[in-house]
């Protein structure tokens, strides 16, 4: 038990740092939501099940509430956090970011400068 | 449940509760919002009035809120000196609010729910402030009054903004550094209650944190009550706010905080604390001169009245800080009448300059031209308020400044005595020129002829009811002033000063 | 580390009290003024925050199983509860102070057309 | 306490302080913001303040910055560069903070250790608290005995205090037409919003949630943080959601302005009631024991606790209220025709 515990923890932490290191590394505005959305959203339920987990090495009533109430912020967390980026890429998008491509023209490079 | 025993906590919840029902009785129609609201001040004006008859026969007097013993909940301590206080801010709101009806109808005819709810809720805050024996509870009416004050300056022309908006700037700074001071004697002592504070405070009087917090909350309290350094925010707010928020603002804000000045230092701290051992006596009374001198030289600047009016209120706030930091019980006396006689003073020149905005449309100096042959009951009213600011014998603004200038002999600071004859002086002059202006000049119309006639055209008889009561007021308790400093003020005094 | 440790909390108060007032008095745009309102709030809720707290407690609640049998229940283990309940209060006025500042920037910007202090006072003159 | 986690969170708070004042994008300052207030929920629960901390996330952090926002969208996004350098008010400034933290570092010499359990603080009051809710309220989270009885009379001017800024803000903001009542825009004015459909229907799914966990967080406050004035702005925020993604007309088809002021005055009044009655039944003002004369089968204790969970809800349908009417006003300059 304990094990599976620390092996998720440390799967989401891995997660985390790969979603840091996206959002600062990523060349422009989409592909940085992309690895903000995906992967926070999966570390975060990375992190939470192995916390749901943890608080059952006492199995009674109280503890089951506590594991339920860890196990519905995953499952919100799951419903907001990729339309929070959705609604940040559409907004984006409305703005009229250009996405970035691999040999960047003349224009769409002064774009993203701005 | 006998009325006598609930008085100190009805004169605080009749106007609260009232709010709500001025507001939700607004959406059904705005005409009912004035009556209720000036019964609901009337029955604060009458609980004070009981509360104060019963501190002058029992003493004073203890209420628990909820029924918690005092350091553990919070508690009502009604004194001599509060008692008094609280007659004087819910009569001077109760005229304030008479006045308003005519004047609100049209200044703000859109707003007339909004304003009045604000209103009645400005008066429970001054209230509450006033008779709370919790350095906390006191904070929180503090921001009550503070919000509507915001709102209700904001309400006016369009300047009114932007004072409003500088208000709230620095009444924030003043309310956290209070709260902040008050946090100092939290984490010294572990009490909020006042009379608990006096009790534990004596054995920290070494302590530079207890010295800082105090200064925290003098700041805090300076702010709010505009002193001199810090009155910037006064002046604008209070000449654009809508004439009858002036007329519950003016008077009352800067009077309150004083009185929270006051009341911290007696009963928070003590008399021999602040006036001995902290070591501050000498710098604020210097303070409280320059601030005399300099609200009287910027008020002489001014060409607009209600401007005018503002200055000589900074002024006024330097007597009451300088009286209160005399540290000799005739200054001390002086100071807490003195805020009786301001109130009443400020509410009659602010009534009038109401009335001076409902029939003519502007407050500068030359809009007052012609007045004493066109409303002359109202210009009487006008004279003996502006007597009484100078301190012309029969009224009352002589007797609190008579005291004041005893006390600066008593205590030996002839500075102070000084600023207090130069700030009548030029009162004298500021009130003469007015009085001359309203006398002898025509008023003159865009091509330069004389516009009106001479005939005689008072203002609405709701708002020379209550600017006659006040000037009338005036006399009477200047008439009757020894009476209330040997029945009421004197047992406030601590014993043990010059 | 054990003295760095003993004041830290309160040093952060006081530098955040820095940061807001000088924010409020010094900023031009208003709406940076009530950004630095809010900072100069917080930090005196960090500072009544950090009177309650205590080494080793827990939260204010106290631990009851149902059909309570009163335990003596040691103060020490549970934070002081009265500098939270101070707070909550600061925490709504300063919602309560920011909602009516920012109603006011709007009316500012509804008839100067600027958040900027020194255009505001270029158009009062 | 942990105190590694203490040392960071309040060196990063100290970063985004920083931050925010630095930026020239208020925008950006009222996201770096959101972020300060965040981490001081976290500082807070650390210290454990778990109800401070859950105000200071659904106030500070929700509500705040999406008034920041709106009132940023209504106005000017860039903080224009100064034209003269000011040197006046920057001194101003400078000297005033400069001195405030001298005196205020003077004074801290002289506070106890930070985390002491024998400071005077924990000493003095506190202990009574701690050891008597149980016995005097029957409510095990202190923090909300406290807050509702021993000092309920100053969480009655908070909620005050609340219904005033709500007040303030219409009585600025709100353009009445003159010898008309609360006039609302025509129904074709009210923007439709831009729609969306997956905001939309998520939105649709999970505000039953929110508004759910409100309630439970009303009710359950005397067992766990929360209580009614965090569940009041939740509950608010729940509207403040369906006016984003959706429009106004949702929200005001749902409460119109009339019934938002209504429930506002009357939540406040629930709490001065309950007060009130007491007063009546004859003991002092807000003592809640007195109520076991009215309640059915409840004693002096237990109708504590009735009584405080009727001034939760009278905050939470309050503060809900105001909430709502704070930000639409703010978020549609007064005119109630469209917000962000």
């Amino acid at each position: 038990m304990t094990i599976v515990v620390i092996v998720l923890l440390l799967a989401g932490l891995i997660f985390f740092f790969a979603t840091t290191v996206g959002i600062l590394r990523f060349p422009d505005f989409y592909a940085r939501m992309h690895a903000a959305g995906k992967g926070d959203t999966l570390s975060s339920l990375l992190m939470l099940l192995p916390l749901a987990l943890y608080s059952f090495h006492e199995m009674n009533m109280a503890n089951l509430l506590v594991a339920v109430k860890i196990l519905l912020i995953g499952v919100f967390i799951f419903m907001a956090s990729p339309t929070a980026t959705h609604a940040i890429i559409d907004a984006g998008y409305e703005a009229g970011i250009k996405p970035w491509t691999k040999k960047p023209e003349e224009e769409s490079e002064n774009d993203l400068a701005a | 449940m006998s009325i006598v025993k609930q008085a100190p906590v009805l004169l605080v919840i009749i106007p609260l509760l009232s709010a709500f029902l001025v507001n939700i009785l607004g959406l059904i129609n705005r005409k009912y919002c004035f009556p209720v609201a000036a019964l609901a001040i009337f029955g604060s004006f009458a609980a004070s009035v009981i509360t104060l008859i019963r501190v002058i026969e029992n003493g004073v007097i203890h209420y628990r809120l909820g029924g918690w013993p005092p350091p553990f909940g919070i508690e009502y301590v009604v004194d001599h000196f509060n008692a008094l206080v609280l007659v004087t801010v819910s009569f001077v709101s109760l005229m304030a609010v008479l006045f308003s009806k005519e004047s609100i109808k049209k200044e703000l005819p859109d707003k007339i729910p909004q304003f009045y709810t604000l209103f009645v809720l400005l008066v429970t805050g001054l209230l509450g402030m006033t008779v709370t024996g919790d350095a906390f509870n006191l904070y929180v009416l503090l921001e009550i009054t503070a919000l509507t004050g915001y709102a209700l300056i904001a309400m006016g022309d369009n300047r009114a903004l932007v004072a409003s908006f500088n208000y709230v700037i620095l009444g924030t700074i003043g309310a956290s550094f209070y709260l902040l001071g008050v946090g100092h004697l939290y984490i010294m002592t572990g009490s909020l209650n006042m009379a608990d504070l006096l009790n534990i405070l004596p054995g920290l009087y070494s302590v530079n944190a207890i010295f800082i917090a105090l200064l925290l909350i003098l700041v805090g309290t300076w702010i709010k009550m505009a002193f001199f350094p810090m009155h910037g925010w006064l002046p604008n707010a209070y000449t654009y706010a809508p004439s009858a928020a002036g007329c519950l603002v003016a008077p009352l804000v800067t009077k309150v905080s004083v009185y929270i000045m006051i009341r911290i230092m007696l009963s928070v701290f003590s008399a021999e604390y602040v006036y001995e051992v902290s070591g501050l006596s000498d710098t604020v009374v210097w303070m409280a001169v320059i601030a005399i001198i300099s609200g009287s030289i910027l008020a002489l600047a001014q060409t607009d009245f209600k401007k005018m009016l503002t200055y000589l209120i900074v002024a006024e706030v330097g007597y009451m800080v300088g009286g209160a930091w005399l540290a000799s019980s005739t200054g001390l006396t002086g100071a807490m009448l003195h805020i009786v006689n301001d109130a009443l003073m400020t509410l009659c020149l602010f009534i009038f300059a109401g009335i001076v905005v409902y029939k003519r449309g502007g407050h500068q100096l030359q809009d007052l031209a012609g007045l004493y042959k066109k409303m002359p009951v109202t210009m009487t009213a006008f004279t003996v308020g502006a007597l009484s600011m100078i301190g012309v014998p029969p009224t009352a603004g002589f007797f609190s400044k008579w005291y004041l200038i005893l006390g600066a002999i008593d205590a030996g600071r002839y500075h102070f005595m000084v600023a207090l004859l130069v700030s009548s002086l030029v009162n004298a002059i500021l009130f003469f020129r007015i009085i001359e202006i309203a006398h002898f000049e025509p008023r003159m119309d865009h091509h330069g002829g004389e516009t009106e006639k001479n005939i005689i055209d008072e203002a609405p008889i709701s708002m020379l009811v209550p600017l006659i009561i006040v000037a009338l007021c005036l006399i009477v308790i200047g008439l009757y002033s020894g009476d209330i400093v040997t029945n009421i003020i004197q047992h406030s005094v601590p014993t043990g000063l010059l | 580390m054990q003295s760095i440790l003993a004041d830290y909390n309160y040093w952060i108060y006081i530098l955040l009290m820095m940061i807001g007032l000088y924010a409020m008095l010094a900023k031009n745009n208003l709406v940076k003024k009530v950004i630095g309102m809010s900072i100069f709030q917080t930090a005196i809720i960090v500072f009544y925050v950090s009177i309650g707290a205590k080494k080793h407690a827990s939260i204010p609640i106290i631990a009851h199983g149902h059909g309570a049998v009163e335990a003596a229940i040691d103060v020490a283990h549970y934070a002081n509860p009265l500098p939270h309940v101070l707070m909550l209060t600061a925490i709504v006025v300063s919602v309560g102070t920011l909602g009516v500042a920012l109603a006011i920037c709007l009316g500012i910007y509804r008839r100067y057309n600027t958040l900027e202090e020194d255009d505001i006072q270029e158009q009062l003159q | 306490m942990i105190w590694q986690l203490d040392l960071s969170v309040l060196t990063l708070i100290v970063l985004c302080a920083f931050a925010t004042i630095m930026v020239k994008d208020l925008l950006s300052a009222a996201i770096i913001f959101g972020a300060y207030s965040f981490l001081m929920c976290l500082l807070w629960t650390e210290m454990g303040a778990v109800d401070v901390a859950f105000t200071e996330a659904s106030v500070g952090a929700g509500v705040s910055t999406v008034l920041f926002f709106a009132a940023i969208y209504q106005t000017t996004r860039m903080v224009r560069p100064r034209r003269s350098a000011q040197w006046l008010s920057k001194a101003v400034g400078l000297t005033a903070a400069l001195l405030t933290g001298l005196v205020l570092v003077i004074a801290e010499k002289d506070f106890p250790d930070f985390g002491n359990s024998f400071s005077p603080a924990s000493l003095h009051l506190s202990p009574y608290y701690i050891t008597q809710t149980l016995h005097d309220t029957n409510v095990p989270n202190i923090v909300t005995s406290v807050l509702a009885d021993y000092r309920g009379f100053d969480t009655m001017f908070e909620t005050a205090v609340i219904f005033t800024a709500g007040l303030a803000v219409i009585a600025i903001l709100r353009r009445i037409k003159k010898n008309d009542r609360y006039e609302l825009p025509d129904r074709s004015v009210i923007s439709e919003g831009y729609p969306d459909t997956i905001i939309r229907f998520v939105t649709r799914q999970i505000v039953p949630f929110i508004q759910l966990f409100a309630l439970y967080v009303v009710a359950h406050g005397h067992h766990s943080p929360g209580g009614g004035f965090q569940g009041g702005v939740i509950l608010g925020a729940s509207f403040i959601l369906l006016a984003i993604s959706y429009d106004f007309k949702i929200v005001l088809g749902i409460m119109n302005e009339k019934t938002n002021i209504l429930l506002g005055n009357i939540g406040v009044l629930i709490y001065a009631g309950i007060g009130f009655l007491c007063l009546l039944l004859g003991a002092n003002f807000l003592d809640y024991s007195m109520l076991s004369k009215v309640l059915p089968a409840t004693d002096t204790v237990m109708a504590r606790s009735h009584g405080m969970l009727g001034i939760e809800i009278g905050v939470a349908i309050a503060v809900m209220a105001i909430v709502i009417s704070i930000y639409l006003n703010v978020a549609s300059h007064g005119k109630y025709d469209k917000g962000l």
